[in-house]
């Protein structure tokens, strides 16, 4: 439910001058919010090439924590329908443009026997 | 006024009377605009106004759909969700907790732990002002007998959602009913989705397969055993021997997953039932569902004497958002309008009457 | 000699004579020495010696398993067969077909290559002097109608494996069935495997997820769940909501694949059936299946008149194979002294009688 | 079924004198022989080091295929029982005395909605 509208458009940011570090905004494909702890991953695929886990943070509300770290997170929320921010490290610098951008949401529904979350792909303009 | 002729209310005490009003209530769950709430194209208020504007007076509320920071809902969102139950003139007729058992990745939350998150749950139930609350499906029995004391204590009812595929003969809510008369049916109760009374297989399921290219003689198939109330047991392996491939192996699951029972297996529970969730996937026009025959079951509810709330539980969106437009409101309206001629609001609007 | 007094045959024909021989033949698919063929413990010959040793002559093969080759099994590899029922004195009772749909990687078998596939196994199994065939249950009943021509040809008959969880008014078994009646039952029948008569979990699959650390309170949940006949349908789901981690979930998985049917459903369908898989778990003693009520079976077909093979199949070796070592000849040996008393030909050796 | 039976005792052997080619002898899990087309494949780890399938060979009566051409095998078979034998390539030289050795059978069974095969891992000597 909610894949097509997983990542949100327009906002493709490179974060530095080199564009080697760059963020997107995600949804989370669910119907209420959850606890980050349950949040198992949120995985990018940008032009083809996977970003490392270690190397991609997730932001809400102004908080940032680095996504292999979201497990241990029991006080805090990714609500309903809220972008987060996704910032990553590309190996090789994004050149401006299109970029075609894949998220994978991969998260723990106690009431699922299968995983939870859900894929999108879009085709993103770097701003 | 209700049509008579063609209610079948025969059983119903007052079914001599021709203008009675019906002692259910209606309402609508606010899990029905998820789609427009989570694209912001409603706010909070606007569904509760959307509600309160077709005369679904009880509003169910998802505290972790509609508000932020559960548990812990800041004042504000709930002093603001008092004052817009106070000028829509609407009420808090339930709110559905979860049990997230699988909050920590390396354990299971211990039977302590979820008895407590319950207990959070009723604390928040009672800051909203619901006399009821949805207990998810997967809540152990065990549970809900160790947080009824609580519930009584604070003046609510914790009510089972009997969701398909179970029913009212199944082992696990066998086991849920010997606590719930060991409790006296004071803190406990059932909360039936109408989701167990799948008659139809939901077009909007189906049609979905087949745009994303299920074949057509399989997706038929499934959807014919599933109206013939065949056997589904076995349905997946048979859609495999056929060389069925993940969308209509995905259809044969889904299939699986949907039941149809009879209605009148409530009756004999009715004095548990404090609310029902009026699960639906496509109002035809404003007088029928398409899977779920509502012209059957309200008779049922009304001759086991339920004064509860019919609370709307739109499920069609998330079958059809791939390719339409969803519209909630159309889809909540249409199911209010069957409603309040099913109720005896207003004459039918059916012309084949 | 038939023990009147417990066998309960009151509506046999034969029920008046003491000392009646039931017209039910026994033999041994040699599917039941599978482990020590494998190993090469037991040699072909030495199947074949062991099942006429018991009194079971009628030698039920799975070509692809026994022989080597298929479908082009080699002359001398026939007559070897052949020579060996000539001096045991036993008989082909059927061979068993498989339909390899997914032979190739990257497509499904056509609907001519299923048949021709069929039509091949048809020419092996009158190579092999064998009456029926057993077509495997993925067979579908549009490749049974389109081979049946072809095994009236040649006096052979193929017929579906009815195995669990499939049934007699099960979907799939009912589009067979209009397909054998439309034909004629002469080149078409069934073969019931007695898997759908499992009245109670066997022990030896709950006691194997015991030995791979599974929980006891959830493998008591589930076998006692299924020895009452609840509804297994969301069991997975009940063992996911108390916690079950890969092994509990493995044996819910498993619960839902065993089935129990009253044996009576084969009555109306007696004259399609030419041959029985009489599968089993464990022999507790000479005289009892731990799972399967024999003794409630074997009426029914007596009382249908049934006069073909009670063809061993034995399925527990998968189950303990892990712990202990597979005795398969005494598992077969105690299989067919049961038989033998509940067919009459031997006084009962319960006790209890 | 038959785990613990795939991989045969005492079947380890280096086919050349510096050790980097080995074989290994197994048995299909399964109660009767399949087509070599229904074979997806038997994969190898040696010592914790994962053989590449492009790196194996699998030898049933003097007939040897790669294994990465088992799919197209439509005219020969693995029966039941039989052993196979699967040649490899080590990455550095096998030594002589024990290895811990896994394999992996993977069948396509037409009836199974799943995928079949089993898995065994034995300490093995190499003769
Ligand atoms: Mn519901
Ligand atoms: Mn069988």
């Amino acid at each position: 439910m909610y894949d097509k509208h997983i990542l949100i458009e327009d906002s493709l940011h490179s974060s530095d001058g080199d564009r080697t570090h760059a963020s997107v905004e995600v949804r989370m494909p669910y119907y209420r919010g959850l606890g980050l702890s349950m949040v198992e991953g949120v995985d990018l695929v940008v032009d083809g090439r996977p970003i490392p886990a270690d190397a991609t943070t997730f932001t809400v509300r102004g908080t940032t924590y680095p996504i292999t770290g979201l497990a241990e997170v029991l006080d805090d929320r990714w609500e309903m329908g809220e972008p987060a921010r996704i910032d990553f490290d590309a190996a090789t610098p994004l050149g401006p443009g299109e970029h075609t951008v894949t998220a994978v949401v991969r998260l723990r529904i106690s009431y699922m026997p299968v995983p939870g979350g859900g894929r999108d792909t879009k085709t993103l303009t770097l701003a | 006024m209700r049509d008579i002729s063609r209610s079948g209310f025969r059983d119903h005490p007052s079914a001599e009377m021709l203008f009675v009003v019906s002692a259910i209530k209606r309402g609508v769950s606010l899990y029905s605009y998820q789609e427009e709430f989570f694209l912001r194209t409603m706010s909070l208020e606007d569904c509760i106004a959307h509600a309160a504007s077709i005369g679904a007076l009880g509003i169910e509320v998802i505290p972790e759909q509609s508000m932020t920071g559960h548990p812990h809902i800041p004042d504000d969102q709930i002093a603001q969700w008092r004052a817009w139950m106070e000028q829509y003139g609407t009420t808090t007729s339930a709110t559905d907790l979860f049990l997230d058992t699988k909050r920590h990745r390396d354990r299971w939350l211990s039977h302590e732990e979820q008895v407590a998150s319950v207990r959070s749950d009723i604390d928040l139930a009672v800051r909203l002002g619901a006399p009821v609350i949805r207990a998810i499906i997967n809540t152990p029995p065990e549970v809900m007998r160790d947080a009824a004391p609580y519930a009584r204590d604070n003046g609510v009812r914790l009510l089972l959602e009997v969701h398909a595929p179970f029913h009212y003969s199944h082992p696990w809510i066998l086991e849920h009913l010997e606590v719930m008369h060991a409790e006296g049916g004071v803190g406990l109760g059932l909360m039936p989705d109408m989701g167990t009374f799948v008659e139809r297989f939901p077009r909007v399921v189906s049609d979905r397969a087949l745009r994303e290219g299920g074949r057509k003689d399989l997706v038929d198939y499934i959807v014919d055993l599933y109206d013939d109330h065949g056997d589904t047991h076995a349905l997946m392996d048979i859609v495999h021997y056929r060389g069925g491939g993940p969308v209509e192996m995905g259809l044969a699951r889904q299939a699986t997953h949907f039941i149809y029972r009879d209605p009148a297996e409530m009756l004999p529970h009715m004095d548990l039932i404090g609310h029902v969730q009026a699960k639906f996937y496509e109002m035809v026009d404003d007088t029928t569902e398409y899977s779920i025959p509502y012209d059957r079951i309200i008779p049922v509810f009304e001759q086991g004497g339920f004064s509860g709330y019919l609370s709307s539980e739109y499920e069609g969106n998330r079958h059809i958002e791939d390719a339409f437009e969803v519209d909630s409101r159309e889809e909540v309206r249409r199911q209010h309008a069957m409603f309040a001629t099913l109720l005896g609001e207003k004459p039918s609007t059916d012309s084949k009457a």
